[in-house]
C-alpha cells in the first residue's frame, strides 16, 4: 500500500484547494449562512456542472473517471477546509457508492450518469446512525405496476439541493431502494445551528410511484450497502479534518500576530504545546483517513469499518477540539460573528453526530476487539 | 445554609417572586442570562423597579444607602431563591454588584448622594469600561486617554472600549484611562463615572456567536466626565478598578450556581427522554457535571468563608478557572445529550436555552480574566512559580 | 454548615503534619517497602498507641473523644500526604465504624475500648468493590454454642497487621459480623506493586468460633453499615488527596531548582499551567473531601452517598494525575528508584480501584441522577 | 505490506524463528524489551551470534560490510516477523542500528573495517554515551570534556554520561563531548569511540521504578579514546550525533509496533478473560487504544515512505510524541483492565509483564526528547511558531 500521493492526486487537491479558497471565502460563507439556504447553488454549478468534481469516483462505464477513494477524500478535505457549502458529500460520498452498491444495471447507468454530470442526489436514511440502514423509516408495497411508499425521515442532508433523492424502504421484509422524480413528497427546509449544510424533512404521506421508480434489481440487505456506508462515512470524516486544518490555519494567523503583554499569543510555550497537541491529533487522524482510503478496495469489509470508524472517530473529535481552542486562543473577539472560529465551531458540533457519535465508533471497535457481548 | 435564621428569609423572598414574578412578567422567567441578556429589556428595566418598590435591590447594601444591610448568608440565600424562581438577569447587575460597592468604599459623599439612589430604585443603569481592543486580558495596557480641561477641570477622553455589556442600554458607564502622559503599566490610570448620553460617545453592537447582541464597543471622542466624577485620585485608578474587580467575585457566585443546577436538572431532564440517560458515556459525563458542581459549592462556601488564616486563599484563585471551564463543558455535554435535536432549531424553548448555553458559555473562559491569565495567576500566587515575563517579542 | 477549620481542628492536622513529616521520612518509607511488610509498626505504636489517634473518632462512652469526620479527613490527609503505611484506614475507617454501626452492646464496648487503646483492626470484605457487602466471601452457620464459618477474602488490607479481624458472613440470609480471635484461620501476606499498604489472604477452612466472637446483636443488612462504607470511602478520598498534595509538594520543589535550557523547568508556561491545573482540582476534590466531612451527620444518606462517590472519583484521579505529572516532570530522575515519584505513582495505581475505581463511582452518581436502569 | 516479493521474505523470516527460537533459547521469547533490557543477558548474547550466523544481524546493511542489502519494506517485513515470533530484545540493537549506520556515513576505512564487523557477527556490544547529569533533553549543555594528548593524539575524557542503556554489558560506548575549552551549545563537540573496560571509566548501575537496572551511569576520570576513534572532525561533533539520531527513528519503528500489537492483544485478551470487556469505560479506553495504534501504522508507513515533496514533514515531527503517550496511556489501560489483580504480584507472567509496560513505558515519554521537548519542536519546526528563549533565569 502507498501512501504517498501521485502526482495526479496531488494536482487535483491543489487545483481543489486553489478554487475553494478563491470562491468559498469567509464572505461566501457568511452570505450562505445568511440566507439559510445551506447550499451555495453557484459554486455548486461549477465545481459539479463545470469541473466535473462528482464524475472523478463513478466508473467511466457510467460517465465517470473512474478514480479511487483517495481522490475523493481529498476532494472531501478540501471542501472541508473552507466550509463550502456543497452537497458533494451527500452526492459523491452517500448517494452515488449507494446506487453504484445495490442499484440495477439501467438505474445505475441513468442515476450514475446524471450524477457524473453534476446532479446533485441524496440518501433519506437516518444520518445519525452508524449503521443508518438499521432504522429505515419508510414502508414501501407493490401497487399495480409501481409501488406505493410511505414514511418520513426526519433529517436529510442537502434534501432540497438534491435533484436525485434516493429513499430506502422496507419492501416484503427486505430492503429496496427508490429514486423518487421531481417534486414527490413534501420537503421541508430546516433552520440550522450550523449554516453550512442543508437539512431537509422527508415526508411521504403515502405516494404512490413507477416501477421505474425502483434502484435496486431485487432487494438488497446491509451488508451489500456497506462500501456506501463506509464511504460516506470516511467522506465525512476527510470533511471533518480538512475543516480541522482550515480553523488551525485561521488560529494560527491570529495568534502570530496578536500581541498580548509585549508578546505575540503565539510566543507562549502552553499555547504552543497545545497548538502542538492538536498537530500531533491532526496528524493522527488524517493518516487514518489516507491509510483507510488507500485500502479502501483491498481491506477486507470488517477491517476497513474499524478502520473508518476509527478515523471518523478522531476526525469529529479533532475538529471539536481544534474549533474549540480556536474561539479560546482569539479570545474576546473569538465568539463574535464577525471572526471565523464560530463557523467551524458550529459545523464541529454538527457534524459530531453524524453517522454516529465518537462512542458509536468506538463502540463498533470494541464490539470487533472484544466480541459484541454488551450493549452500546 | 438550612439554618433557622435563613429560612425565614428563604420563605419571604419565595412569596414574594411567586406572587410577583407573574402577569406579565411571566414572560422574564429565566430570561435575560449570558447569552441573551440584550432579551426584553425594557420589561426588565420594569421588573428592577417592582424589585426596588419591594426593597430586593441592593439587599447587601447598608441600611442608609438603601439596602437591607443583609449578611453574606442571607445574600446567598436571595441569590438562590431568586436564581430558584427564574428570576430573568438582573440590569441592574452592574451598578449593584459594582458601581454601588466601589463608591460606597471609595466615592466622595456627592458622588454617593448623586448615584446611589439611582442605582437603588432601578432608574439609573450602568455599564462597564475596561476592556480594549489591544488590550484584551492585559489592563495594564490601556490606551484610552483622559486630559484635563483646565477652564473647567472637567476630564476629556478620548479611546475605544470594547465588551461592554449592555452599553445600547445603559445610561452611565465607568472609564478606566490613562491620564498621565507617557505613564505605563498599572500607573498614571483614572477612574471616571461619565453619561452615555452625549456628544463624543458612541456605542456600536457586537453581533456574537449566538446572534445576539448585548456586547458593544463604546467609542470616545473628547466626551467628558465631569470633575466631579473621578472616583479616587487622578492617577489611582488601577486601586479602584482592582478593587471593583474583587467586589465581582462576590455573592453572586451562588446564585450564579443556581443557575448551573437549574441547566444541569434540564441537562438530566432530556437525557431522561430523549433516552440519552441510556448512554453509558454520557452518564458518566453527567454523572461528571454534578460532581464538578458540587465540589464548586463547597469551594465556594471555603472561598466566602474568608477564613483570615489565609487556608483557604490558594484555593480561591482557582474558582473562576473552575466554573467557567465546568460551564463550558456543560454546554458541550447538553449538545450532545440533546444529540440530534442539537443542529435544528425547534419550538422547545429548552432546546433553544441548551443552544444559547453551549454557544455563550464559550465566553465565560475568555472574559474577567481568559484561562491563560487565570492559570498564570495560579501557578505564580498560588504555587509560587516565576512570574511570566512581559514585553520580550521574540 | 461551616467549612472553615476551627482552631483544634487546625492543631490537630498541624502536630499530625509535623510528626509524620519527622517519622514517615522518604528513607522511612523505603524502608517499609523494602522490607515487604506493608505496614510500619513502630510508627503504629506511637500514633495508635501513644498518641491515640484512632480513639478521635470514637464516641467518648467507648474510651474515645468522640471528635467527628472533620478531624478523621485531616488525618487520613496528613497520613496520605507522607505514603506513611499505618493500618490506619482499616482501623479508624472501615472497623470502627463498622462495629459502631452494626456491633451489639457487648462487643462495641470491648472492640470500640481495644482500637480506641491503639490496637489495629480491619474488615474482610470486598475492597474492590463500591458495596463492599454486596459479595461476601463467607458463609457462617449456628453450631453448638457458637458458628462454624468459612469462605475466603482474596485481598485484605493490613489482615496481618490487624489485631481485630472483622468477618461479614452469610447467616440464614442475612448478615452475621464476627471478630476473630487472634490466629484463627489462615493469613497469607501478599507481595504488591505499592509497598506502602499491607494486602493479605485470608481463608477460613472452616473454622468454629464462639457464640462470643459474633459482633452483631442480631443481624444486619447492607444499609445499615452505610455509615462505615461512608466513612471508608471518604477516608480513602482523604488519604488520595493527600498524597495528591504530597506528590505535588515533591514536584513543585524539583522543579524550582531543576535548570534546563539555561531556566529552570519551573519557569516555562507550559509547565506553570499543568501544575495550575492540577491545582485547581486538588481544590476541587479538596474541598468536596471537607464538605462531605463536614456535613456527614445532617447530609441525607442518599446525598451523601452522591458527594462521597464524587470525591473518592476526584480523590483517585487526581492523585493518578499528580502522581504521572511528578514522574514526567522530575524527567530522567522521576523513574529512577532513587527520587519519590514512583511511591506515589504505584500508591496511585493501588488505590485508584480500593471501594470502585472512578467509572464506579460516577456510576452511582449517574444512577441517583438518572435512574439505574442500565447496567454500570 | 502484503505485495507478493515481501511475501517470500516473510516466509523464510518465519520459518527461520521458529526453527531457531526454540530448545535452550526458548526462555528468550518476548524477554529482554523495554523494561526488562536487562534480562538473560549471556544467553541473548548467544542468541545474536545465532542470528548473525543466517546474517539475520544487520540485513539492512550493504552487502560489503556483511548486510544483506534489503529495502526498508524489507527490513519492515523483518521487524515484523522477528516481533511477531517474540524474538527477545536485541543487545546489538545500539551497534545495528546506530553506530553502524553512522560509521557507514561518516567513519573512515579504518572504522568501519575495525567495527564493523564484530557489530555484524555479534560478537562487539555497544552503548551510547549522549546524556548528562545536568543536560537532561538538552544536549547543547555538554559537559563531559575531551582533551587531546599532545604526546599521542589520543583524547583523554572526564566527566559523567547518564541514562546509559547497558553499559555494564556493553564493549564500547560513543560519547559525545565538548573538545574546545569555551565553546558553548552544539559547536566545539567531539563524536569519540570508546572501549569500557579500561581504567578511567566506572559504570554504575541506576534502579529504576520497575525494580531492574538496565541504565547506568558512566564515570570518566581521564579514560582514553584513540585518536583513530575519533568520528567526523573533533568539534564537528553535533553534526554526527544529529545524524546518529535520524537513524534511532527509522525502521525499528514498525518492529515497536508489532510489540504494541502484542500488548495490546494482551490486554484485550485478559480483559476477555476477567470480565473488563464488559465494562463500558474499558471497551471505550480499549477501542481508542486500537484506533491510535493502526493512526500510528499510517503515520509511520507514511513517515516512512519519505516523499520528496517535504508532504508529510509536518507529520513526521509528532510520531515520537505519538506514539509515547500511546505506549504510556497502554500501560495504564492495562492496569486497569487488570483492576484488582493489578496490585498483587501474581505467578501469571501476563500479569507481570503488564506491570513492568505499565512502569517503564514513564520512561517512554522522557527518553530521546521528553513530551516538553518534542512539542516545542512540532510547535517551532512544524507550525513555525517563535522558539522558546533559552537562558534567561528569572
Amino acid at each position: 500500500m502507498d501512501l504517498v500521493l501521485s502526482d495526479d492526486q496531488k494536482m487535483i487537491r491543489e487545483e481543489a484547494t486553489r478554487l475553494l479558497a478563491e470562491r468559498s471565502t469567509s464572505e461566501r460563507v457568511r452570505e450562505v449562512v445568511e440566507a439559510a439556504q445551506g447550499v451555495d447553488a453557484e459554486l455548486w454549478a461549477t465545481i459539479a456542472g463545470e469541473l466535473g468534481w462528482c464524475a472523478m469516483a463513478i466508473p467511466e462505464a457510467f460517465g465517470g473517471l473512474g478514480l479511487g477513494m483517495t481522490e475523493q477524500v481529498l476532494l472531501m478535505e478540501a471542501v472541508g477546509r473552507r466550509l463550502a457549502a456543497l452537497p458533494l458529500w451527500s452526492t459523491s460520498c452517500m448517494a452515488a457508492p449507494l446506487i453504484a452498491a445495490v442499484g440495477g444495471d439501467t438505474a445505475k447507468a441513468e442515476l450514475l450518469g446524471r450524477i457524473a454530470g453534476g446532479e446533485a442526489a441524496t440518501v433519506a436514511w437516518d444520518i445519525f446512525a452508524v449503521d443508518p440502514l438499521a432504522h429505515i423509516g419508510f414502508d414501501a408495497r407493490a401497487s399495480g405496476d409501481g409501488y406505493v411508499i410511505e414514511g418520513r425521515a426526519a433529517q436529510v442532508s442537502d434534501l432540497l439541493a438534491a435533484a436525485i433523492v434516493l429513499v430506502p424502504a422496507q419492501l416484503d421484509g427486505g430492503l429496496a431502494l427508490f429514486a423518487l422524480p421531481a417534486g414527490t413528497g413534501n420537503s421541508a427546509l430546516l433552520p440550522t445551528l450550523d449554516g453550512t449544510r442543508q437539512i431537509g424533512e422527508l415526508t411521504l404521506d403515502p405516494v404512490a410511484l413507477p416501477a421505474s421508480a425502483r434502484v435496486d434489481a431485487a432487494g438488497f440487505d446491509a451488508a451489500d450497502a456497506d462500501a456506501a456506508i463506509a464511504s460516506a462515512m470516511l467522506g465525512l470524516a476527510a470533511e471533518q479534518i480538512g475543516a480541522a486544518c482550515g480553523v488551525m490555519d485561521v488560529t494560527l494567523d491570529y495568534i502570530a500576530s496578536r500581541v498580548q503583554f509585549g508578546r505575540t499569543i503565539a510566543s507562549f510555550q502552553a499555547i504552543k504545546h497545545r497548538c502542538a497537541r492538536l498537530e500531533v491529533d491532526f496528524s493522527e487522524a488524517r493518516s487514518l483517513v489516507y491509510g483507510a482510503a488507500a485500502g479502501f478496495d483491498a481491506t477486507s469489509p470488517a477491517e476497513r469499518g474499524m478502520e473508518i470508524a476509527a478515523a471518523r472517530a478522531l476526525a469529529g473529535d479533532l475538529l471539536y477540539r481544534a474549533s474549540e481552542e480556536a474561539i479560546q486562543l482569539h479570545g474576546g473577539v473569538g465568539f463574535t460573528w464577525e471572526y471565523d472560529p464560530h463557523l467551524y465551531f458550529k459545523r464541529a458540533q454538527a457534524a459530531s453526530c453524524l453517522l454516529g457519535a465518537t462512542h458509536a465508533h468506538l463502540g463498533l471497535i470494541a464490539d470487533a476487539l472484544l466480541g459484541a457481548e454488551e450493549a452500546r | 445554609m438550612s439554618d433557622q435564621t435563613t429560612d425565614e428569609l428563604r420563605a419571604e423572598i419565595r412569596d414574594w417572586m411567586a406572587s410577583n414574578l407573574t402577569g406579565r412578567f411571566e414572560v422574564l422567567r429565566h430570561r435575560g442570562n449570558a447569552g441573551d441578556g440584550d432579551a426584553l429589556p425594557d420589561l426588565r428595566k420594569e421588573w428592577e423597579r417592582v424589585l426596588a418598590g419591594s426593597r430586593w435591590t441592593c439587599p447587601g447594601w447598608p441600611h442608609e444607602w438603601g439596602g437591607r444591610g443583609l449578611s453574606v448568608a442571607e445574600q446567598i440565600v436571595f441569590q438562590e431563591e431568586y436564581s430558584r424562581a427564574g428570576g430573568p438577569g438582573r440590569m441592574g447587575h452592574i451598578g449593584e454588584g459594582l458601581v454601588g460597592p466601589t463608591l460606597i468604599a471609595f466615592g466622595t459623599q456627592e458622588q454617593k448622594e448623586r448615584f446611589l439612589p439611582g442605582i437603588c430604585s432601578g432608574t439609573e443603569f450602568w455599564c462597564q469600561g475596561y476592556s480594549e481592543p489591544s488590550a484584551g486580558s492585559d489592563l495594564g495596557n490601556i490606551r484610552t486617554r483622559a486630559r484635563q480641561d483646565p477652564a473647567t477641570g472637567d476630564w476629556l477622553v478620548s479611546g475605544q472600549k470594547v465588551w461592554t455589556s449592555l452599553a445600547h442600554l445603559s445610561d452611565w458607564i465607568f472609564v478606566l484611562a490613562r491620564c498621565e502622559e507617557g505613564s505605563v503599566g498599572r500607573n498614571g490610570l483614572i477612574f471616571l463615572l461619565m453619561q452615555l448620553d452625549q456628544p463624543g460617545i458612541e456605542v456600536q453592537p457586537i453581533r456574537q456567536i449566538g446572534g445576539g447582541a448585548e456586547f458593544n464597543s463604546v467609542f470616545f471622542d473628547g466626551a467628558r466626565a465631569s470633575a466631579a466624577n473621578v472616583v479616587g485620585k487622578p492617577g489611582e485608578g488601577w486601586k479602584v478598578a482592582m478593587a471593583l474587580l474583587s467586589f465581582e467575585r462576590g455573592i453572586s457566585t451562588l446564585g450564579q450556581q443556581m443557575g448551573f443546577a437549574q441547566e444541569l436538572e434540564l441537562v438530566c431532564e432530556i437525557a431522561r427522554e430523549n433516552g440519552a440517560a441510556k448512554r453509558p458515556d454520557l452518564r458518566q459525563r453527567i454523572a461528571r457535571a454534578w460532581t464538578g458542581l458540587r465540589a464548586m459549592r463547597y469551594l465556594a462556601m471555603r472561598v466566602l468563608s474568608d477564613d483570615p488564616s489565609g487556608e483557604t486563599m490558594r484555593e480561591t484563585l482557582g474558582y473562576k478557572y473552575h466554573w467557567s471551564n465546568w460551564h463550558r463543558d456543560l454546554g458541550k455535554l447538553a449538545m450532545d445529550v440533546l444529540g440530534r435535536d442539537a443542529n435544528v432549531i425547534s419550538d422547545d424553548p429548552r432546546h433553544e436555552r441548551l443552544r444559547q448555553l453551549f454557544l455563550f458559555s464559550r465566553s465565560d473562559t475568555i472574559y474577567g480574566g481568559s484561562n491563560e491569565i487565570q492559570l498564570n495567576i495560579i501557578a505564580e500566587q498560588g504555587l509560587g512559580m516565576p512570574r511570566e515575563p512581559r514585553g520580550s517579542l521574540f
